[in-house]
């Protein structure tokens, strides 16, 4: 399965988590694939950290407005019913408890829902930028990603990189599972169609809770 | 999505006795009247009110504290309603007087999901009885916390049918703020225009703060 | 000298503390009646804590906006230049150190620069509105009061009354005199024309550090 | 009053070496770039800079990076700008990153005279580093101090002669908080129009907050 394949497939499975009228945080990177894949009848409003909700689809060529990019600083647009505001209105709607669903991407995540996705010391140190805010303060927070870097797992027992927040993620979506964090730990929920439980065990290090392990629908 | 738009008895239907409701408006420059009416009509009793002030005996919060209705309330100016203080005194009602500043930072910081903000306004007075007193650079600030609501009652003059809300002129006051604290927020309007006619920079509440919206009624003549 | 006139010569003398381009804020009574008096030349912006700057006069017969009030709750207008703005900016405008001067009515100002308004216990306690916020983040406060009440001092040695702030009082103006607040005690700058020093002082339960007495321009 | 209005460089003539300065922006969105150009011109340096990231190496805070003006950097992003990593890890500049949502509330916190916010965000994670840990009603937040400056060079859409503001669509983001933030605050804009063209309700920074109004250059083709 291509890379592009495995991320279509991890997006389409967020996008299954949204529901009607929800308020929705993409991270950049691969979880702004989700706003390709929502199902049929689901209209969320999508919120942009550096300052709107109302997040639209990337303009067509030469109808790009220079104040307005989402918080990688692409051009998008704004959709009729979206709303502009400064940044601390933006961190107040998202630390707030206002913002349902944030969807992440990670280095590493574990047992206890700790998420690592923001630096990697003497490496690379781009800063947390919102991630810790959207992370403590959404309802629920996704964690969409591939299953292992470089055949390495990324779930992890514990965290090993500097930690973006403690014990915030609910549900980690990745290209070979379903994995719900819960308090009891990891529970896999799902497994794709293409691997086993065991292979999903083998390519992660935390402890999975096992049991009515269904299909994960792509 | 559904739309927002619906009645002020729908909208305050989940209301019951011994909540706590955020009512906006100053000296009711800005106060949801028939939404008030709607809690009066209810019989809803033992609320925990919070306001700027308690407005007139006859307007806004007055009148539910006239009909006996609020068990506590938390604002910053009782004076204009004399039977707040009369209640009061009696030991009817609690009153809890809060600086007006610290009131709007105490409701954003609900709103913000800030655990609290640091306030110089009230250290040395008697605001600062039972408060956590924290000292920083030298400075001493009173520890504020968070003030949430399960329902706040807001005024705006115009609505989207997302929710979105433009104030006018000194209306506007706590009802942001209050709109930003509450499980449900209820926004009556003096105007509900079509998705799309509120410019995204004019919005001053974005919608997703907003559970319901309900039209101002508009009174005829000889009632 | 009748009531109105005393009034009016406080209010006079006030003015004269405000420089062109200061941000104002005017309480309730007496010290909103300084925007008559401003000096030639003089133009300042008034704050009005329930929500807006470029407080205008009241408006004429007919022309009342039911949305813009005072924070006493009289129709005014807005001056072409003025800005509207909720709760919080307002206060922020205030406690941020944004308000030049504020002018207030007292009950009781004290040696230390305490001042006591906002509550007698068991009689009226009309609550603090936005005075605490005022009298604590305003760079200048400025108190206006008659002198005495019903021939008793107002000035004391140490205030009896719920403090509204702590040692935040810049000067006093009175229809006798004009006090100043300094490390050392209360100076006493000006006494008004028809009163002498001696009077001043005897009208003053607080002890008055008298040097170099003006007269009180009126 | 005098007007606000007037150029970069009198705008700029009290900025001196080692002081701090916010600059607006996100992703240099909302960024004044002749406020920027101007303290290059200046050769104002060892300066402390306060904004949302670094930009990229060619634009706005970035170009200030790049050409070593820089002593201190606060900011929540600088993956961006390499040169802003390269600068962190051989030790010529030291960079502090602030979570974007604590980074906001802390400017606004000086603005608004409070002596700091309790914030969730950080908690367990090295931003708590060195920062007083606050228990309200059983759960942990940081204390996190207010954040203030010399100058705050912001960008704005709109502006009249006595200094309000009005900004357009994502480039507000920092730059009405900055303009509360700072002793002296220079705002560069789009257009100037008359006072009374804004109505009280569309400002979104009033003017008492901004010192100087900048008009933004306009590049000529082939400039």
């Amino acid at each position: 399965m291509s890379r592009d394949i495995k991320r279509e497939h991890i997006a389409k499975r967020v996008g299954m988590e949204l529901a009607d009228g929800m308020v929705v945080n993409l991270g950049i990177g691969m979880p702004t694939l989700v706003a390709n894949f929502l199902p049929a009848g689901v209209d969320v409003l999508f919120q942009s950290e550096n300052g709107f909700v109302g997040l639209g689809p990337a303009p067509s060529a030469g109808q790009q407005d220079k104040d307005v990019t989402n918080a990688g600083g692409q051009p998008v647009t704004i959709l009729p019913g979206g709303a502009c505001f400064d940044s601390a209105m933006s961190f107040a709607i998202i630390r707030g408890g206002h913002v349902d669903v944030t969807v992440l991407g990670a280095l590493e995540v574990d047992e206890r829902g700790n998420l690592a996705n923001w630096m990697v010391p003497g490496k690379i140190v781009p800063g947390m930028g919102g991630a810790m805010d959207l992370t403590v303060g959404a309802r629920k927070v996704i964690v969409a990603m591939e299953h292992t870097a470089k055949g390495m797992p990324k779930i992890l027992r514990q965290c090993t990189l500097p930690l973006t927040a403690k014990a915030q993620v609910d549900l980690i979506v990745t290209d070979m599972a379903v994995i719900e964090v819960t308090k009891e730990g990891l529970v896999l929920r799902e497994v794709a169609p293409d691997t086993t439980v065991q292979a999903v065990i083998e390519a992660t290090e935390a402890t999975l809770i096992v049991k009515d392990v269904a299909v994960m629908p792509v | 999505m559904p739309s927002k738009i619906t009645t002020a008895a729908a909208a305050l239907a989940a209301l019951q006795d011994d909540m706590t409701i955020m009512i906006g408006g100053f000296l009711c420059v800005g106060t949801p009247e028939g939404l008030v009416e709607e809690v009066l009509r209810k019989g809803t009793k033992d609320l925990t009110v919070i306001g700027s002030d308690t407005s007139f005996p006859e307007r806004g919060i007055g009148k539910l504290i006239v009909a006996k209705r609020v068990k506590k309330v938390m604002a910053s100016h009782i004076g204009t309603n004399p039977e707040t203080g009369r209640q009061m005194h009696a030991g009817e009602t609690e009153v809890v007087l809060v600086p007006q500043g610290t009131l709007a930072e105490r409701v954003r910081a609900a709103g913000a999901g800030l655990g609290g903000v640091l306030t110089p306004t009230g250290v040395g007075t008697v605001v600062e009885e039972g408060k956590q007193k924290i000292a920083v650079d030298g400075r001493e600030f009173l520890l504020e916390k968070p003030l949430a609501a399960d329902f706040a009652l807001i005024k705006a003059h115009k609505a989207d049918e997302k929710g979105n809300l433009v104030y006018r002129r000194a209306a506007r006051n706590f009802n942001p703020l209050m709109a930003m604290a509450a499980k449900i927020v209820v926004a009556e309007v003096e105007q509900i225009v079509p998705v799309g006619a509120i410019d995204p920079d004019e919005v001053m509440t974005p919608g997703l703060f907003v559970t319901y919206v309900v039209k101002e009624a508009v009174h005829e003549p000889g009632h």
